[in-house]
């Protein structure tokens, strides 16, 4: 379907641009993140350009991506390397490629499910339901923090939720059964 | 609509700014669709109505007119007047039943070779989707009329032999 | 002047603060906020990484409900204000997801009838009142108060109103209700709020940066805009402070809570008590 | 229109027509138009025997028409005017079709290009039809230039018309002459002491009698074409008289304002006064009064300290502006450059960090009479250890400036160099690419890397402050890592962008600008040096950043221009322009206000609206606006347009 | 009388305004009595087709036909009588150049009968009922002219001689005519009698510097009876229309529409005037120029007021080009 791994980034919107990367580091140079990564930024749009794939949707690296949007914002050639970042988790996600990582697989997925349930998020259910998915002893780790948080009022109790919630779930399943592009 | 319907366009471009940029397209060898003719003025506001209304009378599905960006003209300010016309050209086309597909005004610069063959790509990605312009010579029964006509004459012809002239 | 109010679900939730502020601040404001009916999660970081289209889809939502109604979408959130703005965008400029939304849509029963415009509240109090409205309406200056201004990431990028590397708008703002605005590199630099549960590692250096430069250039308290950012840097300081052996703690206060305060409104009715690490030591400054 | 014989030639243009479009069928079909007698195809059109070919033809068939179907007529058309002028027809009997840029460029299907071809010629064909001879026009010459910008580009070209003979007059927006040069402290790759090449040049301009110089001046308006232009200048007060005037600095010391304001010439570095003298080897070496700043102009209040301490009463409050008009043949734009303003890229704290500089203030700096007297020195007085320098800001960026800036990579080379030889400290450059392809250059390169700096390939991203010192973030791409490195300099090497005024100026002379705001050139690579308005020419960074040889060498090449055409005498000016048909005219004064140039007015005793034909230029605007198609416009009229539009699309 | 020449008045698609313009000529209509021998007027006399169809070619000296052509009928009787007359005149602003019933090109003619047979109130028209062609009557089966897809103009149909503009044409127009042809002082063929220049040319009002600030209908403003009415922002045809009606709108203050159909030069009297009216529009970049455009209502049925089958998009001979 796809010529190669760049054709198909290009596909999606905000991947439009990658050809036009000169390799000037600019955006490693920005991220705040590019420190702790095996591939930075600059070197993912070499590797896909190169066809990597599996190296590419693999890496945990584009997990580190914090969505400050500082390289989209720098970029000298207007790529959005932060959509990118996103097109390759996506990917990555639903052809299940990631090296395993617990904490990332349990809190998306947790976080997924809480909108799908919900429509609205509040963070008690969704810490509670990454604990339980990755190490219920993490709760005694989120527990002090916790208690301050109900103690100051700001800890939703009741969880909240939305009257159309059977929208939300149907626009949330025609958009999966698109394959999600 | 036919499946292989190849639009003819077609173009209208300023010397200097415009042709110059479909040159550069030549020049950097980008690929764009042969659909395209382009005619050359020395200011896009030398073109007139008049030849675009002529060119959908000569068979054309599309005009593109094209000078210098606002503020670039070669004449200091020729495009101006273009760019004062182009809304009520288009609203007249509109108007006598020409799609607004089929007219397209635009600025091209010198520099612009890559914009200038994507303005044209895309001209005709539009223009194939309307399908071909028809050109209003009228309905089908033409013939029928004529056929009405000449049996009417018949009757003439039959009644000449006895009649005598009336008034 | 009527908004539309979409608060995103922090505000119901762990920023009821930033919450009770802005609702006190709009009043004197003379702004009436109306919420969204039925609004729902803007997907946050969250759904665009797994689900490029249920991305999309579920802020689209939320502008085809405030599209049945009049006014302005104002938003206090930095992240569901740059999740809203960017599916506005990517409707105007891909046909395929302007497709599909509708098609989407067409099948759930939404329709989408209009664009509305989305606004960060910072934004529209700066727009529509004005700083010199403002600064006639200041009852208590904020006199002596040193702050830093932390605008974050999705306020100003990428589709943000103010400059992305460096924003003017919050430090007008400030300086407005008599603040001390201090220098402060790290306004945009930002706090890790989508990693903090999962690579607090990373999340804990970038909110360390943030509060070092606060505490260096001699903040009193540092003010934000966002939710998201508020809970990182305020909720997490001590776990941070220990991570990084700092001693000093500094409070985060969100424009809002200031704002209410220069306008004479009570610091209970703004939230002010429900920081982590509480504002008031710092408050006893303007009395 | 029956009765003509039009001859029809298509070039094959080596294979760049002919591999994509099948010539000798387009030939064999345009022989079946009516009225066509000749029709061939051949290699090249433009060679002698091509052109011999259609000259033949003309003499032996009787052609009176002719159509050569080949490149843009924007590359050819005058080559094969004369041709037809060679055969003893007026050039103005020809059209060309354009198959090449148009067609075999472009386009990807052989049978689609052919078809596309024949169209092409049709409509040419259809057009000649009716073409009408029109002879060009010449015009006396008047042997005066124009020079506007005295920077080096602007002092070049000046210098070599006035040594040819000529009158010059030279227009500076400055109080002083020597551009942006003259704050250099040495120029790459030789170098040589920016000033000791410069100021002999600026002396001369200074003495030569046939340069005629306007500091504080600008031109406000420029009438006429090519061979008589007429110029106004508005000269601005300088409050002091230049006859009176040694220059010696005296009311600068006793201005009450004195290291007040921040010295332009030195980038901000140093501090003047409102009475200051402006580098001492300012040409003309004159005091200045800035009016921006100076006390009694600016309140009307002052102790008058300068006029007391001016031995020679030189002074003169009362000067008003003053309006000059010349009447030249030809002018030389060559107003320079701008220098990026690195506050518009906040990640690189310029403006924030007070050791954050650009290339001009290091320029300054480093130069003997600058403000540090030629030592690097940071903000507190200390020498620094560790000097980062940053390529590209401002440029290859689509948030500022698409364009390379093209002199940053050599001079951020020197920069380094400077530094070496000048301190003891760590010296990183980061780049995007290395780009030093001048003569010299590369060796230059290659000698600076061996002094030891060290060259990182990635663009610095950021400029922060941690621990009381500044970094710079970038990822040295070849490592593939993120790098923080602390220096205690940052030297920012800044776009060169288009003067801020250029737009106002490109209207003043009427020329076009390119997308990325410079002048535009005829043609970037055959007329880099003409513009599109005859008699115009560019000079230096005015028209794309150059360096200084590349400068000196368009200052010369566009100075060879106007003599050139001072060296003919005349000159001959399109003959296409508009006339008004008396009889259809009916005086409706819709065309009137249409006309850019005012070629049009209204004869008040016939009510008919009259053309001037010196001063249209033919654009036809106005043709297409007469409601009464009483205005045509020669070589453009409805008839030939509208022939050719029903040819193309036949 | 044999010398007496022989005249035939016809009406097609037209109001029956220009017959009674022949009327209006007063007392010199005795005159053109005196002159002509009226062989066919069918709203003053009564005549059948066969009584045409029996006449031999050329023994219609002139036939003035006013109208334009929008039907099979009109269509045929033109042919028969262009066949039967020595010189054809499209006479008035219909036969010349399609006149007010050629504005029925903007639209269909589905787009008409829907209006009138379906979608206007007042319409009860369960069956659905459309003009037909023919109809099974009890008497026999009927016919009828069929309604053509668009109007045309006299000269798309069969070859003319002159034109008589006007809508109507005034009765100095219609005499100079009828004393052109009763003389046998002809002008070339294909002449419209009339001026050559345009309307302003002899119109008196005060001209300046032409701009164009906002549009305006005449009913909006009292316009100033001295200044050109283009320059106080009513779109006047005058500059493209051609001279010879006497002024007899803009006398009465009123902006010319175009009657007398466009002036020797001009190829397309509506888009020429659009354009020369877009020129001088007072705005400078493309947001001001689309807003200010939009303040013209209907520039289509303006600038064509009575010319539109004779666009240049219109503009083909019936049954081919």
């Amino acid at each position: 379907m796809y010529k190669d791994f760049t054709d198909e980034i290009m596909s999606y919107p905000g991947g439009e641009k990658i050809m036009a990367c000169m390799q000037c580091g600019t955006c490693t140079g920005s991220c705040p993140t590019s420190h702790a990564m095996q591939y930075t930024p600059r070197r993912l749009i070499s590797l896909i350009r190169a066809n990597q794939r599996e190296t590419v949707l693999k890496s945990l690296d584009i997990w580190k991506c914090a969505s400050c949007y500082t390289c989209t914002a720098r970029c000298p050639r207007g790529i959005k390397f932060t959509d990118i970042m996103y097109i390759l988790k996506t990917l990555a996600w639903k052809d299940q490629l990631m090296e395993e990582n617990k904490d990332i697989t349990a809190f998306y997925s947790a976080f997924q499910d809480l909108i799908a349930k919900r429509g609205r998020m509040n963070e008690s259910e969704l810490v509670l339901k990454y604990s339980l998915k990755t190490n219920p002893a993490k709760l005694l780790e989120f527990g002090p923090l916790g208690m301050k948080m109900v103690l100051k009022g700001r800890a939703a109790i009741i969880p909240p939720s939305i009257r159309n919630q059977k929208q939300v779930q149907k626009i949330l399943e025609l958009a999966k059964e698109r394959g999600g592009e | 609509m036919s499946e292989n319907f190849e639009p003819k366009i077609l173009g209208i471009l300023c010397n200097w700014c415009s042709y110059a940029g479909a040159d550069l397209a030549g020049t950097s060898r980008l690929k764009y669709p042969a659909n395209i003719r382009i005619v050359r003025v020395m200011c896009s506001g030398r073109v007139e109505p008049t030849l675009i209304l002529k060119a959908f009378q000569e068979g054309a599905d599309g005009v593109l007119v094209s000078g210098c960006h606002p503020g670039d003209c070669h004449y200091v300010d020729g495009n101006i007047k273009t760019l004062r016309r182009t809304p009520l050209i288009s609203r007249l086309l509109t108007q006598i039943g020409i799609e607004p597909e089929r007219f397209k005004q635009v600025w091209v610069s010198a520099s612009e070779g890559e914009k200038f063959g994507k303005i044209v790509e895309q001209m005709v990605e539009d223009i194939k989707k309307i399908g071909p312009y028809q050109k209003k010579t009228g309905d089908a029964l033409d013939t029928v009329a004529h056929e009405v006509y000449q049996s009417t004459k018949e009757v003439a012809a039959t009644g000449e032999e006895g009649g005598s002239h009336c008034g | 002047m009527i908004y539309q109010y979409y608060p995103g679900c922090s505000l119901h939730a762990s920023a009821r603060d930033y919450d009770e502020s802005v609702q006190g601040v709009v009043k004197s404001l003379a702004m009436e906020l109306k919420e969204v009916p039925d609004w729902n999660c803007c997907g946050a970081t969250i759904t665009p990484s797994l689900n490029q289209l249920q991305s999309q889809i579920l802020p689209a939502r939320n502008l085809a409900l405030a599209a049945e109604n009049r006014g302005d979408v104002v938003v206090p959130c930095n992240a569901c204000y740059m999740s809203l703005k960017k599916i506005q965008y990517n409707m105007a400029k891909y046909k395929v997801v302007r497709e599909k939304v509708t098609e989407i849509f067409g099948q759930a029963g939404l329709r989408l009838t209009g664009m509305p415009k989305v606004r960060h509240l910072l934004e529209v109090i700066l727009e529509d009142v004005g700083l010199e409205k403002i600064k006639q309406m200041v009852k208590k200056p904020l006199k002596d108060l040193k702050v830093v201004n932390y605008s974050g990431c999705q306020l100003v990028r990428p589709l943000g109103f103010d400059n992305p590397e460096d924003p003017q708008a919050l430090d007008n703002l400030m300086s407005a209700l008599g603040a001390e605005v201090l220098p402060f590199s790290q306004k945009t630099h930002c706090c890790g709020g989508s990693l903090i549960t999962t690579q607090p590692d990373l999340a804990f250096q970038m909110v360390d940066s943030i509060l070092e430069e606060s505490r260096a250039v001699g903040a009193d308290m540092v003010v934000v805009t966002c939710p998201m950012c508020q809970l990182n840097l305020d909720a997490y300081q001590d776990q941070v402070n220990r991570k990084f052996n700092r001693t000093l703690q500094v409070p985060i206060t969100y424009f809002t809570q200031l704002m209410g305060l220069a306008l004479g409104l009570n610091k209970n009715q703004l939230g002010l008590q429900r920081g982590i690490i509480s504002p008031f030591k710092a408050l006893e400054k303007i009395g | 229109m029956s009765g003509q014989k039009i001859g029809v030639y298509v070039c094959h243009c080596g294979s760049n027509i002919n591999g994509v479009v099948n010539c000798s069928k387009v030939a064999e079909e345009a022989a079946q138009l009516d009225g066509v007698v000749v029709s061939k195809d051949y290699k090249y059109m433009c060679s002698d025997p091509g052109q011999e070919m259609i000259k033949a033809d003309i003499k032996e068939k009787g052609l009176d028409r002719v159509v050569v179907a080949a490149c843009s007529p924007r590359m050819h058309e005058p080559t094969f005017r004369k041709a037809l002028e060679g055969g003893g027809l007026n050039g103005y009997l020809l059209e060309m079709a354009n198959i090449r840029e148009h067609v075999s460029w472009v386009t990807k299907d052989k049978e689609e290009a052919t078809k596309k071809a024949l169209a092409l010629v049709k409509g040419a064909v259809n057009r000649v039809k009716y073409h009408q001879p029109i002879e060009e026009k010449e015009v006396p010459v008047n042997d005066a230039t124009l020079v506007i910008g005295a920077g080096i580009a602007g002092i070049q070209a000046a210098l070599q018309v006035a040594e040819a003979g000529h009158k010059v007059y030279l227009i500076e927006k400055k109080q002083y002459i020597g551009g942006n040069m003259a704050k250099f402290d040495k120029t790459f790759p030789t170098l040589d002491c920016a000033a000791c090449i410069l100021t002999p040049k600026m002396v001369d301009v200074g003495q030569n009698p046939n340069i005629e110089l306007y500091t504080s001046s600008e031109v406000i308006k420029v009438d006429g074409y090519v061979g008589n232009f007429t110029v106004t200048v508005k000269e601005k007060p300088r409050y002091i008289n230049h006859e009176k005037c040694t220059g010696c600095g005296d009311c600068a010391t006793a201005c009450i304002m004195k290291n007040r304001i921040p010295h332009e010439f030195d980038e901000g570095l140093s501090k003047r006064g409102a009475a200051y003298i402006p580098f001492p080897q300012a040409v003309p070496l004159k005091a200045v009064i800035d009016d921006q700043n100076c006390l009694l102009l600016t309140r009307k209040k002052c102790t008058l300290a300068c006029v007391k301490a001016c031995g020679r009463k030189a002074i003169n409050f009362n000067q008003h502006e003053t309006i000059h008009e010349f009447n030249v043949g030809s002018i030389i734009l060559a107003t320079g450059f701008d220098l990026f303003d690195a506050k518009r890229a906040p990640q690189y704290g310029y403006g924030r960090y007070p050791n954050v500089i650009n290339g001009l203030q290091f320029e300054r700096m480093t130069n003997a009479s600058g403000p540090t007297s030629g030592h690097i020195l940071l903000e507190d007085g200390t020498e620094p250890k560790s000097v980062a320098i940053i390529h590209c800001v401002g440029s290859r960026d689509e948030n500022y400036n698409k364009y390379c800036s093209r002199v940053c990579c050599m001079s951020s080379v020197k920069f380094a160099h400077m530094v070496k030889d000048h301190t003891d400290a760590e010296v990183y450059e980061f780049y995007i690419d290395m780009r030093t392809f001048g003569k010299g250059y590369e060796e230059f390169y290659n000698r600076v890397q061996e002094e030891g700096v060290h060259f990182i390939r990635g663009k610095g991203a950021e400029v922060a402050q941690k621990n009381g010192r500044l970094v710079v973030k970038a990822e040295d791409t070849l490592l593939g890592q993120y790098r923080e490195i602390p220096v205690d300099l940052v030297i920012l090497n800044t776009a060169l962008e288009p003067r801020v005024d250029a737009e106002k100026v490109a209207q003043t002379l009427g020329i076009s600008r390119s997308a990325d705001g410079f002048f535009l050139e005829s043609h970037i690579k055959l007329d880099p040096v003409t513009t599109t308005t005859d008699g115009i020419y560019l000079a230096g960074c005015c028209q794309s950043p150059k360096d200084i040889p590349d400068s000196v060498a368009q200052g010369s090449a566009a100075a060879s221009q106007s003599l050139a055409i001072i060296a003919t005498g005349k000159v001959k000016i399109s003959p296409i322009s508009a006339s008004v048909d008396e009889n259809q005219c009916a005086g409706c004064r819709i065309c009137v206000g249409l006309c850019p140039y005012r070629a049009i007015k209204l004869n008040e005793e016939t009510l008919r609206a009259e053309i001037n034909q010196a001063v249209c230029k033919g654009c036809g605007t106005c043709a297409a606006a007469c409601p009464s198609g009483a205005i045509k416009v020669s070589h453009f009229d409805n008839d030939q347009l509208l022939a050719q539009i029903e040819g193309v699309l036949a | 009388m044999a010398n007496k020449l022989k005249l035939a008045i016809y009406w097609a698609a037209a109001c029956g305004g220009c017959d009674v313009a022949i009327l209006d000529t007063d007392e010199k209509i005795l005159n053109i009595a005196e002159a002509a021998d009226i062989v066919l007027w069918p709203i003053a006399m009564d005549f059948k087709y066969e009584d045409l169809y029996k006449m031999e070619p050329g023994s219609i000296d002139v036939c003035l036909y006013n109208g334009a052509v929008r039907t099979s009928e009109q269509e045929e009787l033109a042919r028969a009588l262009r066949d039967r007359s020595n010189v054809m005149v499209a006479f008035g602003a219909c036969a010349s150049w399609g006149g007010i019933p050629g504005l029925a090109n903007l639209v269909t003619r589905e787009e008409i009968f829907n209006t009138v047979y379906k979608e206007t109130v007042t319409t009860i028209n369960e069956d659905d009922i459309r003009p037909a062609t023919n109809y099974q009557g009890s008497h026999g089966e009927l016919h009828l002219p069929k309604i053509y897809d668009r109007v045309w103009s006299l000269d798309q149909v069969v070859d003319v001689d002159y034109y008589v503009p006007g809508c109507p044409p005034t009765p100095e127009t219609i005499w100079t005519a009828v004393e052109a042809i009763v003389t046998g002082n002809l002008p070339p063929k294909g002449s419209v009698i009339g001026g050559t220049k345009s309307l302003c040319d002899t119109c008196e009002r005060e001209k300046t510097e032409k701009k164009i600030t906002q549009f305006k209908r005449p009913f909006e403003i009292i316009a100033d009876p001295k200044k050109c009415l283009l320059e106080q922002g009513l779109v006047c045809c005058g500059p493209v229309t051609r001279d010879g009606c006497g002024h007899r709108c803009t006398n009465n203050n009123m902006p010319c529409r175009g009657c007398y159909g466009p002036s020797e030069k001009v190829n397309d009297q509506g888009a020429r005037l659009l354009n020369a009216i877009a020129s001088i529009m007072d705005v400078k970049d493309e947001k001001s120029a689309a807003e200010l455009a939009a303040t013209w209502e209907d520039p289509a049925g303006t600038a064509y007021r009575f010319g539109l089958p004779k666009s240049l998009i219109f503009d083909y001979k019936k049954g081919g080009k």
